[in-house]
């Protein structure tokens, strides 16, 4: 007896439907850069553990062009990782200081801010120990 | 058409504030009953959202229950029956409490008490807020509040048509199931109405689309006599175009009303001396009928601007600073941008008086009873009397909760001690779904189109119940109103479906608007004197030899209504002059 | 309380999230781009050697390994649940992101420690 | 004096006559200080009687007159016209809603999800509370203010792809409705609604899409309490993990 509704259906490709759905998928799949980096990283690190001739083909391996270019990639969605976790880091911590909650964008600058110290370091380590 | 049966023990027409509140209370008053809410929309839906300065009710030592009750009285021009007055004001501070215990985010002061702000026309302040969302923080609270009870069975979009009277007993209503368009007969005990006011019968108001009176048409053609319809309140402060609401609270926070000269003009009408700092019951915080009053003599001086949409006046906040504009009136600022396009930061915000609030409604006691057995109402659409020939600003969101508590209550006792219900409701409510079927059928053939004579009943009741009123122009929208009756009957509807036919309410609804507006002019013709917010040109003092009394009307079926009057109840205020600002 | 796996994933998913996002950018930059590419002259061997044979060093990089690809599968997941819509796929897709995470992250461990 | 005018591309859907929905045009004036529900009003009023949608207040608090206006979900009543001039403007139902008529979106479904976050002052005692008010200091009021302005007008849902996807989700005003009676510091139910909401319908299908928060127009911020109750829910889950005999 009761009137029929109209069920409306999302198609499959959706999220190319909005600009912000596509941003949204994109930081959703920066987490494959992510695996596949940190499998790079892996076989980087156990190269140096399984000698220094594994470790010097390896690093002639990676200059390829091709690796490059991989690379690069991988580096322009780690940065997109990192910015869009950072943004939305104040909407899932909420700090407080007493009486006061603490902005959002100072929780957002304090990651920021982490992130450039974290870098730095790593940056500082491997120049300046270079031969030490 | 088919007839669908339902059935509670308390059936509450209308589920803004008064309906959820008095749905809490007979929930609570026998756990044994089934409550039915029905509403034309759902209950966040309501107009009690639109609510923002806040509910008065004493709670600082400061103040006392006495004053509440004189400010009260002397705001309503001593119309109000001070025995439901002196019951109201003792109530509001712990139904409020009772409101705070169930979630309502009040505003705070520091040391965590509730914080109160002063509202036009008080002694002293007493108002609670909820920052200047107090009505959506309320009746958000009571609707979370009720989805506890499993007693309490919702009737969402569902249109009522009729009461069901029966053996001189009201005993149910019928109803349109809007996404449907199935009729309903729902059988009930005893029923309550709750559905507030009627300002859409008015071209300019702050009021709701929904808000066509239902309730008061449902009582008034079952029999019921509609009380003091005469007293419309006027607010001082809604945005030209669309009537939104300016609340009160800029006032009170220190706005002033400026003319088109930058001149505070309220001083020339014996409401005080301008002061940087408000001063209450003076200037800007004097009542909210003398305000609207003293727009339309600036406007006869020529002192006002002009405007698309009439003529208006300023409010000005700007010297109150964005802190305090932010913290204490941020609804304000966000309707002014995203209405008007203005930030009253920066600049001044275009205001007029705009109809408000209906102090008459379906007359009832101090329970809530009305004179028909088993009928209750409380809220705007009811008619207790506390409100007299005025409303005190911040009143009427305590009197839905305080009415719309004990008339909860009222009608779950009355429930509770009928047995069964032994009415022929088959056989009225079929009369009714044959009525409607005809509706259905005939409209095909109908000429008169819903928007022109809405506009024609807009234009009337500007003209002849606005802020002045007179005998001449009365007269002029009595005969507008009783043809435009006529005309209804031939209204034509192109929605032939039964779906969600938002035409077929229209109609329904203006000829529910129809039947208030005519008790409202017949009303105010008959009052000959001025008071409150009835004001005659023609009739200009207050005269309590002849007019002391609250004013009953009767509707006849094919004459105009009939008027009555019933005493007002005095207990300890004698009626006196109403002073402000001296 | 009824247990559910869901907020243990999801701590992964967070922490691996913080954890990659503070450190792989300038990780990738320098043993993908930077050292390849000559720009900054890659440390000695031997430095690398010590380096890593100190054992915080280890744990770091299998922390950061591990929780990344924890953060990957959680969020590839749901990816795959939305993007292409295959929520009806939910047991074999979970297996697999989870199933790949800790397989990877086993590996690593015995890698590195 | 000619006027300025407008094209509206309206959804229409009437279950008895069609069995999918058809767009309607209608020309209407362009005004200055006209809010795509003015037209809407200005079609059914001298246009077209039979056009179906909802709405009360026009001054964005009752939460009825929400539509998706050239595909982004908005409240009508604050959409002005001119944003879109030259148009057309295609005014449609909310999506992931099941369409009852023309602009009218069946909302049952969010109702009862409204009513399973037990969204009321719960207390352990059972008791109502102290004779006077309980004391609660701004701080402690701001805490929750921001979740408890939601106006239910589903804009967020609308925008949400997971409920889109998943109709069983609990959903953005839902959860921070949850959130708000969480964090008042009158409640105590936290406990009863995290089993509600750690369950498969709960919290942990959020992705942080992060759109319900970009339509709302009371900036609720649902996704951020959704995150927020996932954090609570992640230490909540360990706690009991690491430590099974303490009571939370």
């Amino acid at each position: 007896m009761d009137s029929k509704k109209y069920k409306p259906q999302m198609g499959i490709f959706w999220w190319t439907d909005r600009w912000s759905s596509i941003k949204f998928i994109l930081r959703e799949l920066t987490s494959v850069a992510v695996a596949v980096y940190s499998i790079i990283f892996l076989f980087y690190v156990s190269s140096i553990l399984q000698g220094k001739k594994t470790f010097e083909e390896f690093s002639e391996s990676l200059k390829s062009p091709a690796f490059i270019a991989l690379h690069c990639f991988i580096l322009l969605c780690l940065v997109f990782h990192s910015i869009t976790w950072f943004n939305l880091a104040p909407q899932a911590m909420v700090i407080k200081l007493g009486e006061k909650k603490v902005p959002g964008i100072v929780v957002a600058l304090m990651n920021y801010a982490g992130w450039f110290f974290i870098s730095l370091a790593i940056l500082w380590l491997v120049t300046n120990l270079l031969g030490t | 058409m088919v007839h669908f049966k339902s059935e509670c023990d308390v059936l509450i027409i209308g589920a803004g504030g008064a309906g959820l509140r008095a749905a809490i209370a007979a929930a609570e008053a026998n756990p044994k009953l089934k409550i039915g809410v029905i509403s034309k929309v759902y209950p966040m839906r309501s107009h009690t959202v639109s609510a923002e300065g806040g509910a008065a009710a004493v709670i600082k030592s400061n103040d006392s229950t006495d004053y509440h009750a004189y400010d009260t009285i002397s705001g309503g021009d001593w119309m109000s029956d001070q025995d439901a007055v002196e019951f109201f004001v003792n109530e509001a501070p712990k139904e409020m409490l009772r409101l705070e215990h169930w979630g309502c985010p009040w505003s705070r002061q520091d040391n965590g008490t509730v914080a109160v702000r002063p509202f036009g026309g008080m002694k002293i302040e007493r108002t609670w807020f909820a920052a200047d969302k107090t009505g959506f923080h309320m009746l958000h609270t009571l609707f979370q509040h009720t989805l506890k009870y499993d007693q309490i069975q919702r009737y969402d979009e569902f249109f009522v048509t009729k009461l069901i009277v029966d053996n001189g007993q009201c005993c149910g209503a019928v109803a349109i199931e809007l996404a449907t368009g199935k009729i309903f007969s729902i059988a009930a005990k005893a029923v309550i109405i709750c559905t507030g006011g009627c300002g859409k019968i008015f071209p300019y108001t702050t009021n709701a689309n929904i808000k066509t009176g239902d309730g008061m048409a449902l009582a008034y053609r079952a029999g019921v006599a509609l009380k003091d319809m005469e007293f419309v309140q006027y607010h001082p402060t809604g945005l030209p175009f669309t009537g939104i609401l300016i609340t009160e609270a800029t006032r009170s926070e220190g706005g002033y009303m400026l003319n088109k000269d930058g001149y505070r003009y309220l001083q020339d009408y014996d409401l005080g001396k301008p002061q940087p700092k408000p001063v209450l019951r003076s200037m800007e915080l004097g009542p909210r009928d003398r305000l609207s009053q003293a727009f339309v003599k600036e406007q006869e001086k020529g002192r006002t601007l002009k405007g698309a949409y009439g003529d208006f006046v300023y409010l000005d906040i700007r010297h109150l600073g964005e802190k305090t504009i932010n913290a204490k009136l941020p609804f304000v600022r966000e309707l002014c941008l995203k209405y008007e396009n203005i930030d009253p930061i920066k600049e001044m915000i275009p205001v007029r008086p705009v109809v408000h609030y209906m102090m008459g409604g379906i007359h009832t006691d101090i329970d809530g009873a009305t004179s028909l057995a088993g009928l209750y109402a409380a809220g705007e659409t009811a008619c207790v009397s506390i409100n007299g020939a005025n409303r005190l600003g911040s009143n009427s969101l305590t009197e839905l909760l305080v009415f719309g508590s004990r008339a909860g209550k009222s009608a779950a006792e009355f429930a509770s001690r009928i047995n069964s219900s032994n009415f022929s409701i088959d056989s009225i409510a079929n009369d009714e779904i044959k009525k409607l079927e005809n509706f259905f059928v005939r409209r095909i053939n109908g000429s008169e189109k819903i928007v022109e004579i809405r506009k024609e009943m807009h234009k009337s009741m500007e003209e002849g119940a606005g802020i002045y009123r007179s005998e001449k122009k009365k007269k002029k929208s009595q005969s507008a109103i009783a043809s435009l009756q006529q005309r209804v009957q031939n209204i034509s509807i192109s929605d032939h479906s039964a779906t969600f036919n938002t035409e077929l309410i229209s109609a329904i609804e203006l000829s529910y608007m129809l039947d208030v507006a005519e008790a409202v002019v017949q009303s105010a013709l008959q009052r000959k004197e001025s008071r409150g917010s009835h004001q005659r040109t023609d009739y200009p003092k207050r005269d309590d030899q002849k007019f002391l009394s609250h004013s009953l009307a009767y509707r006849k079926d094919l004459s105009l209504p009939e008027i009555k009057y019933a005493p007002v109840t005095i207990t300890k205020w004698p009626p006196g002059e109403r002073v402000y600002g001296r | 309380m009824k247990k559910h796996s869901e907020p243990f994933w999801w701590t992964l998913f967070g922490a691996g999230g913080a954890v990659s996002a503070l450190f792989l950018p300038i990780l990738i930059f320098l043993t993908g781009i930077a050292f390849p590419l000559g720009w900054i002259e890659v440390p000695s061997y031997d430095l690398l050697q010590k380096w890593i044979s100190i054992w915080p060093a280890r744990i770091l990089v299998f922390v950061i390994v591990s929780l990344s690809l924890f953060h990957w599968a959680h969020r590839f997941r749901f990816t795959l649940y939305e993007g292409l819509q295959l929520q009806n796929y939910h047991k074999i897709i979970a297996i697999f992101c989870y199933g790949s995470a800790i397989a990877v992250s086993v590996y690593s461990f015995y890698v590195l420690i | 004096m000619s006027q300025e005018k407008i094209t509206l591309e309206v959804f229409r859907f009437r279950p008895e006559q069609e069995d999918n929905p058809v767009f309607q045009s209608y020309e209407v004036p362009l005004r200055k200080d006209w809010v795509v529900l003015d037209a809407l009003n200005y079609i059914k009023d001298y246009l077209d009687g039979t056009l179906s949608y909802r709405w009360s207040c026009r001054m964005g608090v009752c939460g009825s007159c929400g539509m998706m206006v050239n595909g982004t979900p908005v409240l009508t009543c604050a959409t002005f016209l001119q944003k879109f001039a030259p148009g057309p403007i295609r005014v449609e139902p909310l999506s992931n809603f099941p369409v009852v008529r023309d602009l009218v979106i069946e909302m049952t479904d969010f109702m009862e999800k409204l009513k399973k976050v037990k969204p009321w002052i719960i207390r352990k005692d059972n008791q109502e509370g102290p004779e006077g008010e309980f004391i609660q200091t701004p701080s402690q009021l701001a805490d929750y203010k921001q979740y408890s302005m939601c106006i239910n007008c589903m804009l967020c849902y609308s925008a949400c792809p997971v409920y889109g996807l998943e109709p069983g989700f609990t959903g953005p005003a839902a959860i921070a409705l949850a959130q708000r009676y969480n964090m008042d510091n009158r409640d105590e139910g936290q406990e009863q609604r995290m089993e509600l909401l750690s369950t498969d319908d709960g919290i942990w299908q959020c992705t942080f899409v992060g759109e319900c928060s970009e339509v709302c127009p009371k900036n609720v911020d649902p996704a951020g309490a959704i995150q927020r109750y996932k954090v609570a829910g992640a230490t909540d889950w360990w706690k009991s993990f690491l430590m099974p005999w303490a009571k939370p």
